[in-house]
């Protein structure tokens, strides 16, 4: 489909891309060491565990015992090794592993009646962003204070960013993670695009135009 | 005095010198009656009609701040009767009726200006939600057209047509729709009422109601009581509020609307659009400031005033529309509070309480409604039973089920 | 508008979307007979009737784009200053 | 060609003369620098009529040099980027500025409009509500036209504007407004406490008024001192200095709106930077330290180019080192004034004169009035001026009149704190009669105000103030304060004698000079009873241009207060509504514009669609394959027809991943079902789908959809594409709200799944080729309404579920949505031999209506399960969300519309939904609406158009004929009530 026809493609990072795929990998913006990194991947294995009735902090428990992650009553992301445990609703939780095929079938047996479990991998992609620029990129999607002197490495949100829900945490000193709904994939990369021009992105992407 | 060419022309020689108040700004008596509470269009024109049709001249608006405080002075002026069920449309085609030879009968010119409402769709479904309306303009005698993208592009060349997100199909115009001067609606009434006989009171707040065995018999009001043979309640934003002072609750929430005014310009567009796929719609004022507004804030509110999620949504759509106003900047800002019925539609009705009558609920459209709601108002008080065409506007719908909810949101007043 | 979600901390309002009123209570259909005309008067009052107070308010929130539960905030109409807020299932005073 | 900046002063000033700049207005090239604004560079190059005014069209010069500029507005730039009403005493001048006059034709020169000014006796205030209304019909023809035509001043760019805008958010503990030496201040001792500190200024150039007058401070030139500490500042890693950006509204709970101009002074914004970035300011605290404002006096000619507020001739001649004009005089009635204008004249300006209403003034400035030479006129008015441009000034003294000739009028009434943003959440400022000015009086929570927006005139106040509240903000918010050394500063006495309109003068005497609002007018409202300001201002529309009355309102109330006898604070002032100055609506919308507006939604298959040749369809967010043309076929009907006898006679295929799909677990989930669908759902079988539907709570339907129970404590539920975050809302509702005692947990699994529906009689053989062996699908295996889950394309996790929307044989197919696009082409290939065909939603739509099933169209929300046929479905053994209200008599009226089916009775007609029924014979008037056709499509299976509809007892009234009426397109025929099936009324092919 036409893109934005009106800008002028020398400022416009966009120019030329179709609305409806998905960017392709490469530079965009302004010239020079980027100042943005942008990696997507379909994490593999995500899976949501929802605490049943009265059993909230059984299951903070039993996660910290099997997967050895220390959770908070608030929207944090607790790392250990492999795995990523962050807080999204009061006893709700999503796990996220590198090496767990059967992730959902390990939090069930892990978890019990005590949860509900639901596969999540393929409901998201996970934007891996990178670089001094990235609060400041964020800043222009994100209502919420992500100011690198408040928003700690571990500090997690569920939020909304250019009108698409967003999961984040901060994954390390200039390091974030966020996961988006998959069907959302091109129109938050754009927004990625457009808002880190200033800054120069490179955008690493299974960069096939779209997903499947 | 007559307003006319003439009377322009003497005060033009002599210095201005001859012109008197336009209304009266009357003290209270100790009765009337009827007491009208609420000085906005639908107050004013209440009072006007019930001493121009029903005779009715002892009669008093009582206004707490200056007349046309309310949504009166602070809607986006737009007049249409494109309605679509039938408790609402024959409504509001009287209205427009009413609108089309008002400025004669007042001798007041309201700038009543007939330039067309265009309403966009962006898929085939609203296009045959269109339709359907359209009929039900035309089945009640009002004008209606669905226009297809072509006609559309002619009559506004500038839409983004081709590179929106949510292309534009076409449109429901209705010709006859357009804009009033808010204000002069205002004025025009107070000065046709007062010449009539009608006492206008400034400045002076109800704050309570005088009772008698359980009939309400007047009003308490910061400048003493007030008796009255039948009390009429047409407070706008405020019914809740004045409403509970007679012990009732009432089916609405009261929330914020916002509307916005450009700098002013020369023409950029000449009658009203609304966007289909967004909330925005924008008409420029014979001044040349572009008039827009959207969507309510969605919150209980009686701040008068909003906040900026709904002002970026409005923009959002105005660029999505008409990209050729990024550059055009916003004057001014301001709120009105909305009277937001359960099911989207207004009730003219007798109160529950012997003596009182209500108007209200006209949510983000009762601008238009302002000749029509008086009129049949005025003909509730004065023959104490519903106008034919104001039928449908009972209290007691809620409780039997004949809803008139136009959008189908259902108990929801901030989305209606 | 800030909301604090008793969660995920102060959020812009536009992440929410808002019901209204939160002391009313939905009637039992079981404590009265089903036949009763009482009933629907109970709930038309329910869905229909509404408190609109100037002033404080307490109001459902639901915090869509955010943790999605349902808060319990008390606000004043009036200034729009929040006075409390606490998620639905804590059975907790707002204010 | 550039002329001489014959007005520019050899050396002082802020400006770089080591960087001249070129620039343009109104075709004539002239020369600048780098600093001045682009109405200090047109006074330098002796520029002085720059625009025409709103009504009479009279030549304007300009008036300020500040954001408060009433006259001095014009286009800039041109084409697309065109900006009307832009105030030339804000614009900062870069090369190849370009810059028109408006509001004239067909030059500023000779402007035809002008004779508006010889009838201005008769457009007066109101004049137009009194006339122009016979007849009636000339006011759309003919006056209107005029009138909007000549009203309005620029014009708006006719083309899409080119540039980028964004949005940005930014969090503080304190954020300071104005960047003046109040509020550097202030930011100075905040940011010496480490709290996160803003300090935003509209200005380029950060210092305020230290850059406009000759002030010393700790021993430096003021203006050296606010970069000495602006410098500080931005040393700080906790504070922002943001130039350029102006805190435009107070919003609620602290957030502010600010616009920063990232790139407005530059010819085009810097390749990949937007032009302007609209920053939502989430502060703490807040300290506004704003200014003030100066006013002028009302006189006769008051409007002459040449015309200028004092403190602007001191700017420009100060800071833009420019003489306004050649020979000055000053008008005024405070002692300020006098002190601005001998440093004006220390600094190279010829005053030739001081006219002042005071008889008494301090001694010690009339006598270094005297020093320099300035005639000083006490006790003196001006009563006149005279020329296109001011050439001469008639005043009053004493003595007698006289006449001087000079070219430019400094004015100065008095100051006005910039109290706006404090009354943003409807707090009143208060008089204070020591200044005459209205002050700041209750302002938003955490917003507190210092220096002259506080009404604290003298510049060591304003320092100590700021200094004083930045650091209570700080410490309030519980950061420690360390001691900051205030420069000492004497404070110069604030003298001034009120003095608002002389009245005796002669000519138009202006007071809004926008919207050109006379004292006469103020007269004529007063006289027709508009006397409370609200009135006043609507009615002659004082305050209500560009500026917003910024030089005009105090004075205009101070008129009318002198009519009414009321005093000012008893008159009161409008109200100060967001913006502080106004705001584009291309940084209001940011990124979101264009096809950027809202984003999009990709199903699974998009890529696959695509290339299978798939017109898309907007479905809310989400984009859908409406249909897949083929070489050769002439239009959609002809493709979707090929589409549906496909998936009727053989197999077809759709992408139906956008439905909402809410996975339900735990030991309440069934009996939680049973409480928000009208049906049953406890008593489900695991391994079943059912098909069920839900109500609001005031009994209309809100959504349909199957669900489907996988286990006994585990249940996935659909819902319609349109409706499936409001039904998770719905559903978090009742569990969090009204059964938190039922253990139920959900979670949305729509984008965790891809499912892919295929129909037609061959389906249950394409899915069997499939799915993996141990999968049985035979029709004992999997029966109708069977939902199981299994393995498809080798190992595939996939639900497998046997329903059917189109009525035929046919199964939805779920995996992983990475597998979505896979499992397309995996049924493509098993479905060749079949010819298996993707269809879209339009064929989707068909199929649906042949076979009768409700969708949005009927789910209008103005629907009860009655209307659409579906009341017996509701279960009378439970209680459910909307039963009680559903009994309503209005809902439960037979006379209601109901769920029925049309055809035309000319077969050959072409149904239209949304046109009305009307019994026949019947006047088609509302009275006589029967209902409404929902849904049409055209049948392949039965050769003709066919609809669905709601009509007034439709279900008793099968066989009957009515009328379908469909003005808005035209056409009016019969049409014949049937049954809603058309086909397959007894559903042997889906259970075959
Ligand atoms: C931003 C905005 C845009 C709108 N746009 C449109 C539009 O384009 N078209 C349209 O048709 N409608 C529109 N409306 C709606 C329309 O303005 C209102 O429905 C309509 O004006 C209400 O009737 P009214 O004029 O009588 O109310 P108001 O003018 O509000 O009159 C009510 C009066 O009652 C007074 N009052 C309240 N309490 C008391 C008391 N206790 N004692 C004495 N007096 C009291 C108030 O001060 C007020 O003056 C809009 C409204 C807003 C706010
Ligand atoms: N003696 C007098 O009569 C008199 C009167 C008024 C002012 N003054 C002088 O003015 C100075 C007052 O200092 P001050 O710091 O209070 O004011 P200031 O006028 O020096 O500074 C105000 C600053 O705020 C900025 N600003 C205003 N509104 C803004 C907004 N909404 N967003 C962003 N920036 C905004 C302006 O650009 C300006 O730089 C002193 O030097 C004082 O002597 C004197
Ligand atoms: C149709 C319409 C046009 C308006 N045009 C202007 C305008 O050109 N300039 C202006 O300052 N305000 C304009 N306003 C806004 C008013 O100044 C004012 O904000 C509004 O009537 C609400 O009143 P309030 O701000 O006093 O509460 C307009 C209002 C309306 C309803
Ligand atoms: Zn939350």
């Amino acid at each position: 489909m036409a893109d934005r026809s009106s800008h002028d493609p020398l400022h416009d990072p966009l120019a030329g891309i179709a609305f409806d795929r998905v960017p392709p990998a490469g530079a965009y913006g302004a010239a020079g060491e980027p100042g943005v990194g942008v990696s997507t991947a379909e994490e593999p294995f995500i899976a949501l565990a929802v605490a049943r009735q009265g059993h909230a902090a059984s299951v903070v428990e039993r996660l910290r015992r099997a997967l050895g992650v220390e959770l908070a009553d608030r929207p944090h992301a607790a790392i250990e090794g492999g795995t990523t445990v962050v807080g999204t609703a009061p006893g709700r939780f999503l796990v996220l592993s590198r090496s767990e095929p059967d992730l959902a079938g390990t939090l069930r047996a892990v978890l019990g009646t005590e949860a509900a479990v639901t596969e999540q991998g393929d409901g998201y992609v996970t934007f891996d962003l990178s670089g001094p620029r990235v609060p400041d990129l964020l800043a222009k999607g994100a209502l919420v204070d992500l100011d690198p002197l408040v928003f700690r490495v571990g500090d997690a949100a569920t939020t909304v960013i250019a009108h698409i829900g967003v999961t984040l945490w901060r994954t390390g000193e200039t390091s974030y993670r966020l996961l988006v709904a998959r069907s959302l994939e091109a129109a938050f990369t754009r927004f990625l695009i457009a808002s880190g021009a200033e800054y120069g992105l490179r955008l690493e992407n299974q960069g096939s135009g779209g997903r499947g | 005095m007559r307003y006319s060419f003439l009377s322009i022309l003497a005060n033009g020689l002599n210095g201005q010198s001859d012109w008197k108040p336009a209304w009266r700004d009357a003290a209270p008596k100790p009765s009337y009656d009827v007491v009208i509470v609420g000085g906005g269009g639908h107050g004013l024109a209440t009072a006007y009609y019930l001493a121009k049709v029903h005779g009715i001249h002892n009669v008093a608006v009582i206004e707490k701040g200056y007349i046309g405080s309310g949504n009166a002075g602070r809607n986006t002026t737009i007049i249409r009767s494109n309605y679509l069920l039938p408790g609402n449309e024959p409504f509001y085609e009287w209205s427009m009726k009413l609108w089309e030879g008002l400025e004669q009968e007042l001798n007041y010119n309201a700038m009543v200006s007939q330039r067309g409402i265009l309403n966009l769709y962006h898929s085939d479904a609203q296009r045959d939600a269109y339709a359907r309306r359209g009929n039900a303009m035309r089945l009640a005698g009002a004008d209606s057209e669905l226009l297809d993208k072509r006609q559309v592009r002619a009559m506004y060349p500038f839409l983004d047509f081709d590179n929106a997100r949510f292309p534009i199909q076409g449109g429901l115009l209705q010709h006859r729709a357009g804009t009033a001067r808010h204000d002069a609606v205002v004025w025009g009434y107070a000065r046709a009422a007062d010449t009539l006989g009608v006492d206008i009171v400034q400045n002076c707040e109800v704050t309570g109601f005088l009772r008698e065995g359980g009939n309400i018999v007047g009003v308490e009001t910061t400048r003493g009581a007030i008796r009255a043979g039948k009390v009429a309640l047409a407070v706008a934003g405020s019914s809740s509020r004045v409403a509970e002072k007679a012990g009732l609750r009432l089916p609405i929430e009261s929330h914020v609307l916002q509307a916005f005014v450009s700098e002013g310009l020369k023409p950029v567009i000449d009658g009203v659009i609304t966007f289909g796929a967004g909330h925005f719609y924008i008409s420029q004022s014979d001044k040349g400031g572009l008039v827009f507004g959207g969507d309510i804030d969605g919150y209980n509110s009686y701040a008068q005033r909003g906040n900026l999620p709904v002002i970026e949504d409005v923009a959002e759509g105005g660029m999505a529309l008409m990209p050729r106003i990024g550059r055009l900047r916003l004057l001014r800002m301001w709120g009105g509070i909305m009277d937001m019925s359960m099911d989207g539609s207004p009730i003219i009705d007798r109160a529950p309480v012997p003596g009182l009558y209500l108007n209200a609920g006209w949510c983000y459209g009762g601008f238009k409604a302002t000749p029509a709601s008086g009129w049949c108002f005025a003909h509730l008080i004065a023959r104490d039973e519903p106008h034919a065409v104001a039928g449908a506007y009972r209290l007691d719908r809620f409780r039997s089920g004949h809803l008139i909810d136009e959008k189908g949101v259902g108990a929801q007043p901030n989305l209606h | 508008m800030r909301i604090p979600c008793p969660y995920c901390g102060e959020r812009d309002a536009h992440e929410f979307s808002y019901l209204g009123d939160a002391t009313l209570v939905r009637p039992d259909p079981a404590a009265v007979d089903a036949q009763d005309s009482a009933l629907a008067d109970r709930f038309h009052d329910y869905v229909y009737l509404r408190d609109n107070p100037a002033g404080a308010h307490r109001e459902w929130w639901y915090h869509a784009n955010g943790c999605r539960q349902w808060v319990r905030v008390t606000r004043d109409t009036r200034n729009h200053a929040i006075a409390g807020a606490s998620l639905a299932r804590e059975p907790g005073d707002a204010a | 060609m550039s002329r001489p900046d014959k007005n520019r002063l050899a050396s002082g000033g802020l400006i770089d003369r080591a960087a001249p700049l070129s620039f343009r207005f109104d075709g004539h090239s002239y020369r600048g620098y780098a600093g001045d604004t682009l109405a200090s560079a047109l006074l330098a190059n002796g520029v002085r009529l720059v625009g025409r005014s709103f009504k009479y069209h009279r030549p304007r010069g300009i008036f300020s040099a500040g954001a408060e500029e009433p006259n001095a507005l014009v286009e800039l730039r041109s084409g697309a980027r065109r900006e009307p009403n832009t105030r030339a005493t804000v614009v900062e001048l870069f090369d190849g500025l370009e810059a028109t006059s408006q509001n004239r034709w067909p030059s500023l020169g000779l402007d035809v409009l002008s004779v508006n000014r010889f009838l201005s006796p008769f457009l007066g205030a109101g004049f137009y509500y009194k006339t122009f209304m016979w007849p009636a019909s000339f006011w759309e023809k003919l006056y209107e036209p005029f009138i909007r035509r000549a009203a309005g001043l620029g014009r708006a760019a006719e083309e899409a504007d080119p540039d980028h805008y964004e949005k940005a958010t930014a969090f503080c503990d304190v954020l300071v407004i104005g960047a003046g030496p109040a509020g550097l201040m202030a930011a100075l001792a905040a940011g010496r406490t480490g709290a996160r500190v803003i300090l935003a200024d509209e200005d380029f150039l950060p210092g305020g008024r230290l850059n406009a007058e000759r002030r010393e401070v700790h021993g430096r030139a003021g203006a050296a001192y606010a970069a000495h500490v602006a410098a500080e500042l931005a040393s700080l890693p906790n504070v922002r200095l943001m130039t350029r950006t102006t805190v435009f509204g107070a919003y609620d709970s602290g957030t502010y709106g600010a616009l920063e101009r990232v790139g407005d002074h530059l010819p085009v914004p810097a390749p990949f930077q937007p032009r302007q970035r609209l920053w939502r300011i989430i502060a703490r605290r807040a300290v506004l330290a704003a200014g003030a404002t100066e006013r002028p006096i009302v006189f006769g000619g008051n409007d002459r180019p040449g015309v200028m507020l004092a403190g602007a001739v001191g700017t420009y001649v100060q800071r833009h080192a420019v003489l306004p004009g050649r020979h000055i005089a000053l008008f005024a009635n405070n002692d300020d004034a006098w002190r601005g204008m001998l440093a004006a004249s220390e600094a190279g300006a010829r005053v030739e004169a001081i006219i002042d209403v005071r008889e008494e003034v301090s001694p010690a400035l009339v006598e270094a009035a005297r020093a320099r030479d300035i005639r000083v006129l006490a006790g003196s008015r001006v009563i006149a001026t005279q020329g296109r441009k001011l050439r001469t000034v008639d005043v009053a003294t004493p003595r007698g009149r006289e006449q001087l000739v000079v070219d430019t009028l400094a004015v100065s009434g008095g100051w006005s704190p910039a109290v706006h943003l404090t009354c943003h959440h409807g707090g009143r400022p208060v008089w204070n009669e020591a200044i005459a000015a209205f002050v700041p009086g209750a302002s938003p929570a955490g917003l507190t105000v210092a220096g002259a927006a506080n009404g604290s005139f003298g510049l060591g106040a304003a320092l100590r103030e700021g200094a004083a509240q930045g650091a209570e903000a700080a410490e309030a918010l519980g950061f420690p304060v360390p001691p900051l050394d205030v420069p000492a500063v004497e404070d110069e006495a604030f003298a001034l004698q009120p003095f608002w309109h002389v009245a005796d003068s002669k000519g138009a005497a202006f007071v809004d000079l926008q919207n050109d609002v006379t004292a006469k007018d103020v007269g004529i409202a007063h006289k027709e009873g508009f006397r409370s300001v609200e009135h006043l201002k609507r009615y002659t529309t004082l305050g209500m241009a560009t500026d917003q009355g910024r030089t005009s309102n105090v004075t205009g109330l101070a008129i009318m207060a002198s009519l009414t006898g009321a005093s000012i604070p008893e008159t009161g002032t409008t109200i100060f509504r967001p913006p502080y100055t106004p705001v584009s609506l291309g940084a209001l919308a940011g990124h979101h514009r264009g096809k950027d507006f809202r984003p999009v939604r990709l199903t699974p298959t998009h890529e696959w669609a695509a290339r299978q040749g798939a017109v898309f369809v907007e479905t809310g967010a989400w984009l859908r394959a409406q249909y897949f043309p083929r070489k050769g076929e002439k239009d959609w009907l002809e493709t979707v027809t090929r589409e549906v006898t496909a998936v009727r006679s053989s197999v077809g295929l759709i992408d139906v991943s956008t439905f909402g799909k809410i996975d339900l677990q735990g030991p309440d989930a069934g009996s939680f079902l049973d409480r928000v669908y009208i049906n049953g759902f406890s008593a489900l079988a695991v391994g079943k789908a059912r098909y069920g539907v839900m109500l609001r709570e005031d009994g209309m339907v809100m959504d349909d959809g199957t669900t489907a129970r996988l286990g006994p404590e585990h249940y996935v539920m659909t819902t319609t594409t349109a409706n499936a975050a409001k039904v998770y809302q719905h559903l978090e509702f009742c569990l969090q709200v009204l059964w938190p005692e039922l253990d139920v947990a959900i979670a949305s699994i729509s984008e965790q799944w891809a499912q892919i529906a295929i129909a037609g009689p061959r389906s249950r053989e394409v899915l069997a080729r499939v799915v993996d062996a141990d999968v049985d699908v035979s029709n004992e295996g999997l029966p109708f309404i069977g939902a199981v889950e299994g393995r498809v394309m080798g190992g595939v996790k996939a639900r497998l579920f046997r329903l059917s929307f189109s009525g035929e044989l046919g199964y939805e197919i779920a995996v992983p949505a990475r597998h979505g696009a896979a499992l397309a082409e995996a049924l493509m290939a098993a479905g060749e031999e079949f010819g298996i065909t993707p269809y879209g939603t339009e064929a989707l739509g068909v199929m649906r209506i042949e076979k009768g099933h409700v969708s949005g169209n009927e789910l209008s929300g103005q629907t009860a399960a009655r209307d659409l046929g579906l009341g017996r479905m509701a279960s009378t053994k439970k209680d459910y969300i909307g039963r009680v209200m559903a009994g309503r008599p209005g809902l439960v009226d037979p006379a209601r519309p109901g769920f029925v089916g049309f055809r035309p009775v000319e077969r050959a007609r072409r149904l239209r939904a949304g046109a009305h029924f009307l019994s026949l014979g019947a006047k088609p008037e509302t009275a006589n609406d029967e209902g409404y056709m929902t849904s049409v499509a055209y049948s392949p299976h039965l050769g003709h158009w066919i609809g669905l509809g709601l009509l007034v007892r439709g279900p008793e009234r099968i066989g009957e004929r009515v009328r379908a009426y469909d003005p808005v397109r035209g056409e009016e025929f019969e049409v014949e009530v049937c049954a809603p099936g058309f086909i397959d009324p007894e559903g042997e092919r889906l259970r075959g």
